[in-house]
């Protein structure tokens, strides 16, 4: 295989209408608004409903979990999850996924511990998750920096010829990052196989999409680089997913990059630190709660008697169980050891790390001793 | 417009019952005034419009000045800090805020470059009076990128001048007088003061925000601390005076230009110094203060100059930024490292 | 004047085909390669053609200044003419020009002092001429900074219903960089009047094209940012100068900014420093000799009877009395007070910069002192 | 991989006979036999290919081995350094090149967010062996951005390793250690030292890179330099020698971590010290050097520790750098501002 490809870079305006499989009815698609993608066969398609109701019930778990105090902060993704788990559900196990504080629910889809996810937003430690093991990197908070890293990690496979695909997501606002056209402009330069997934979901906190870009399309984006670009109805799970699909084929063929943007709409607040009323319109909410991934979804498998009662209560089972397990492991307290502080900081040992390190290790001991001895005094 | 507009020259709105009022109201409250004293102070910034800010201390100000004067600008710290340039340039008066510590980053090239050269590359015929807000440091519970402290960046580098209150009367004076420097400054909010009140008669005039104060006076001791470590300063101060140890506080207030004159009063007279923040030890700003006391005052130094400071680490996630931080009982437990034979 | 412009983005692409309004031969073009733009006055390119000359001159003397050791470094503009003073004659003089380190030309027509414009190149000082009395920005090094600040005095001036508009160049290689994104994005959410130049002369340094970017023109990365984008033959002066002021026009009437495509190429090494040997081919070089901008509107204006003898030599004249001025306050050494060093750092006056002023100062005393004494001691 | 390679371990390619190498030389013979001793080691920046970098550190490389281990990226430094983050994340061990330590700014992010705090972030699961090389330092007739110092930022930030060699025998040892250090590592390279010679018989292997070298025996002062200013230091002992003071230089090498028992010993021998480096003082990381070696030595020094720096101003345009720059002289005329009672 040979790192040079010669075939002429992508030179074309991205539908203004996004592409769509399913509409609001839970319709089939035909004809041109669909973009040339087929729909998913139903099993496909069930599978992607059955993931999306169990992302669903985590994500209202860990918002109310939130609400009790038992995390730091939690950025939602209700409403999201046509793009969260259309796009995951296009890569495979080998594949790398570089997301973002938001996508907690794309890293349940990809098997990740509902503890390991959250033990960054409980406050345990920073990432709580085994990276290579899943192939999943740490969320990011600096917005668009993971973007680079996917572009990054692409390249060094493909000098390995190792036929893995990278998939990052970024928001709408991210996009207005140094970093984000950096990494568009490296992986369309370099040819690398990543995907990125830009999930419009109209505010980056209370800013609208109006303040953030003056483009007609975010998708619009790829063609300064050269690279396909997807308009894409991000409610639509179908959508969502048959093109990242096809996105990773050529990825992994060789073919670089592309910029796919999924339209949807954050439900929740930013976080459950936000404010919304202060932006936006309930109206606003409202029409969107109208337009639900999930419902689209059901709808055309109920209408395709593809999802009968037993399918349903066996899938809300399963959500209930993952919400189940979900309260029980962000009851539980994680053991934390303050000395570990210093461990990991470098892997070439520091003195002066070891040093502070027995300061606070003695520090500790003291007060835990001066905790014993009025423990013992308070009980005389 | 001069060079120096002492603050006792600023154009004056109505004054004010005193009212309790939080840091971040007081913040609210300079940029309002400095809003409405000088048509050419203009806000923006991620979220500060509608919003007021993610700390909300531009509440209100978007639907008091209108859009043209406040604004939401798109996600992207370079592109703030970098048109802040251009508007200086054009004799605006333009107040950025970078939405924490971390998120300032992505601008650094501009605040190095730009800001902080372009007046002596000009030969003074350029000025900058822009001032980038951040609120800055930790011990609010934040996840990673929400607490650091970027502040030994910042006074590293020439040309920039660098504040920190630590108390709301000393955020509304300083903000205002920033505002009225002709020079770009940095003006670091501790996120973890934002709530805390005090009674203000609005406007306030302080001290000059290149002055260090003397917050409570002491023999024995000289703790040098700034924003969110002066209340540790006090605390330690506090539990020290019943052990007999006289502590004198001093709030640095200004990181850039350092006050050598107050501070060195104050060790001359105590012999002994410490200085105190979040941010990591190793290359941290204590470094400069400590060294700059050391060589002006040496001879009065009865001990070195101790630094207590966060370790040597990245900020830790919340649930271990309690024994991160330093504590005033860690400040008297540093204090007793001290050979003391010297004290009577 | 309303601040919110309500019209449509821009969503097109630009023509694949450089614009040119005069082919390499001298002929007037027509037609769709003239992307509906109208070849400029006689008058007008006979006044074009007199500052490209004179611009040339200049350029061809500082390098052989820079070669005898007068300057420090020297980035030449040998041509890029056509883009350098196409565009910015294209701009009134309250108008604001934003230069990188490659625009001196620029600067010169603007009608800056040689010798201020050279200062910073010469080593006496990082900028040499009053930006504010030129509305000319310092010659930015870091790349692609300065469109950021043209973005926003152009936003300040817009707040203030000052009608300007803000010029600024950057190279094919600075289109790379985050703060280039930033600047198209800003201009165009906030529909600054500001002209954006890429002068795409095909290196960065020794990086070619077509490993800055995959995209088929620069000019294509301005449907990203819902602005136009003119892909131009950046060696004709005719069809530089006229996009430019329609992009000028357009943006003084608040229709937002524009990115010009430039295509060019740098004749000379990086700067005096570079070995072009190394990356590219002579027979490159000679091929883009052959499509020198000067000749090709000489041609046209020979063709038309507009450029007589009399006229050639007179302007040959004044090429050369600017190139003999250059010489003279480059022969000059400037006047340099080390003690100067402090005086502008703030505005506020500082005690540490006081002491070291002080100490420098009794530094060069004692210095100055041994010198005499040591030279007294030599005349004895 | 162990965490702590000695330079001992690692495959040495067959032993040259001695030549005259510059610092350029070695660090290029550096990076080809880190190059042919493991296909994990890939290079790119800008310029680093055919053209061989503008310091020409790169030169012949690519040549050598191909445009699949060291090419030419797109101008973009945060894209540079965080391609290099995945590509570590993956397995590589990429060396990327700033050009100039300017440019490394727009990298800041990347850098201080990333690179620094990967490793801890995930609790040692991923780590990143990158190397950063930054050209360093002024003294070279440089126009603006192109002699800055840069290193107070990044020693500044816990998680990177920063070094600075000051000759070509340390150049390549510690360019080699760099590269198999599972640590992020900012290689910095003094500019003005590029073309220094020395005869070499490669591989050579100094100390470890986390090591500070006692370069002159002396028993009256101690100096502390590093990069460009090993020389400067060397001078002042030369001519302070003539005069009978008897100066002990001390090459720190690694600026995070600081050798601390190194620096200590000399110290505590000399009673007297100072530090000496090219960045502005005031925040510089002189200021480190002095507050640490003062904590740990209050008792045995005589004097307070110098900082002969440059000066709180940005870096001046060539024809004024002599007088920016900390001589020979410099240095000796402050060491006469002590007070020197108790030499015999
Ligand atoms: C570099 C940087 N700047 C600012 C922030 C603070 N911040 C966190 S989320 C956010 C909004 C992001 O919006 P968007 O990219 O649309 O993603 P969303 O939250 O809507 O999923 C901001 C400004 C940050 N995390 N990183
Ligand atoms: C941020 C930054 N990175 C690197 C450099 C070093 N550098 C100076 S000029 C140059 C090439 C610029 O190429 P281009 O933008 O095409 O402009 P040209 O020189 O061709 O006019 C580089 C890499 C710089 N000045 N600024
Ligand atoms: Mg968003
Ligand atoms: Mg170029």
């Amino acid at each position: 295989m040979s790192l040079n490809v010669e075939h002429q870079p992508v030179r074309a305006l991205p539908s203004e209408k996004p592409i769509r499989l399913l509409d609001n009815a839970g319709h089939a698609v035909r004809g041109a608004a669909s973009g040339g993608f087929e729909l998913p066969e139903l099993d496909v398609l069930l599978e992607l409903y059955r993931r999306m109701v169990i992302a669903r019930r985590f994500d209202v778990q860990v918002t109310a979990l939130t609400k009790q105090g038992r995390l730091a902060t939690y950025p939602s993704a209700y409403g999201q999850e046509a793009c969260e788990i259309g796009a995951i559900s296009a890569i495979e196990t080998h594949d790398w996924f570089f997301p973002t504080y938001r996508d907690s629910i794309a890293l349940l889809t990809r098997g990740i511990e509902p503890g390991d996810i959250l033990a960054s937003f409980r406050g345990d430690w920073h990432n709580g998750y085994d990276q290579h093991a899943h192939r999943c990197a740490s969320q990011a908070t600096p917005l668009a920096t993971q973007t680079l890293h996917a572009v990054g990690l692409a390249h060094a496979a493909r000098l390995r010829h190792d036929p893995i695909v990278t998939l990052t997501y970024l928001g709408d606002g991210a996009t207005s990052e140094g970093d984000a056209h950096e990494a568009f402009n490296f992986a369309a330069v370099w040819q690398t196989p990543t995907v990125f997934l830009v999930q419009n979901n109209q505010f980056a906190i209370s800013t609208p999409l109006s303040r953030q870009t003056r483009a007609a399309t975010l998708a619009d984006k790829a063609v300064g680089y050269g690279m396909p670009g997807y308009h894409v109805d991000g409610n639509d799970v179908a959508a969502m997913y048959a093109v990242t699909l096809a996105a990773v084929a050529r990825a992994r063929d060789g073919g670089g990059p592309t910029l796919i943007e999924g339209v949807t709409y954050r439900i929740e607040p930013h976080t459950n630190s936000d404010d919304p009323t202060r932006y936006r319109q309930a109206r606003e909410v409202e029409h969107w709660k109208r337009r639900d991934p999930i419902e689209r979804l059901e709808k055309y498998l109920v209408s395709e008697g593809a999802l009968g009662d037993d399918v349903r209560t066996e899938i809300a089972d399963a959500a209930e169980s993952v919400a189940a397990h979900t309260r029980e492991v962000m009851t539980a307290e994680a053991e934390l050891d303050p000395l570990e502080l210093f461990d990991h900081v470098y892997a070439r040992p520091r003195a002066a790390l070891r040093e502070q390190r027995a300061r606070l290790e003695a520090e500790l001991k003291e007060s835990a001793m001066a905790n014993d001895s009025s423990h013992a005094g308070a009980a005389r | 417009m001069t060079a120096t507009t002492t603050p006792t020259e600023r154009a004056q709105p109505a004054t004010s019952a005193p009212a309790p009022l939080t840091m971040a109201g007081a913040l609210n409250a300079a940029l309002r005034d400095a809003m409405e004293a000088d048509d050419r102070v203009v806000v923006y910034g991620e979220d500060v419009g509608p919003l007021g800010g993610v700390f909300r201390v531009t509440d209100g100000l978007q639907a008091r000045f209108g859009d043209q004067r406040i604004w939401d600008s798109p996600l992207a710290e370079s592109g703030i800090v970098g048109t802040a340039v251009g508007m200086a340039m054009y004799g605006m008066r333009p107040v950025v805020e970078m939405q924490f510590d971390a998120f300032s980053y992505p601008a650094f090239e501009q605040m190095v470059s730009h800001v902080a050269k372009m007046r002596n590359r000009t030969k003074g015929r350029v000025s900058l009076p822009i001032v980038v807000r951040i609120p800055c440091a930790g011990a609010i519970g934040g996840v990673e990128h929400h607490s650091d402290s970027s502040e030994a960046y910042w006074t590293a580098t020439p040309g920039l001048t660098v504040v920190m209150p630590s108390n709301p009367a000393d955020a509304y004076s300083m903000l205002r007088e920033a505002i009225e420097c002709d020079d770009p400054v940095v003006f670091m909010e501790p996120k973890s003061r934002y709530w805390s009140k005090a009674e203000l008669t609005l406007p306030v005039t302080t001290a000059p925000m290149d002055r260090a104060v003397v917050v409570r006076e002491g023999t024995d001791v000289t703790l040098l601390a700034y924003g969110p470590t002066v209340r540790t300063a006090l605390e330690a101060a506090d539990a020290a005076a019943s052990e007999d140890l006289s502590i004198e506080v001093v709030d640095l207030r200004s990181l850039s230009p350092f006050d050598d004159e107050t501070v060195g009063a104050s060790v001359r007279k105590t012999s002994r110094a410490a200085v105190i923040h979040e941010a990591a030890q190793f290359g941290g700003y204590g470094a400069e203060v400590a060294a700059r006391v050391t060589e002006r005052n040496f001879f009065h130094l009865a001990a070195p100059v101790l630094r207590i400071t966060g370790f040597d680490i990245p900020y830790p996630s919340p649930k271990l930024e309690e024994q991160y931080l330093p504590t005033a009982d860690r400040v008297l437990a540093a204090l007793d490292t001290w050979e003391w034979e010297d004290r009577a």
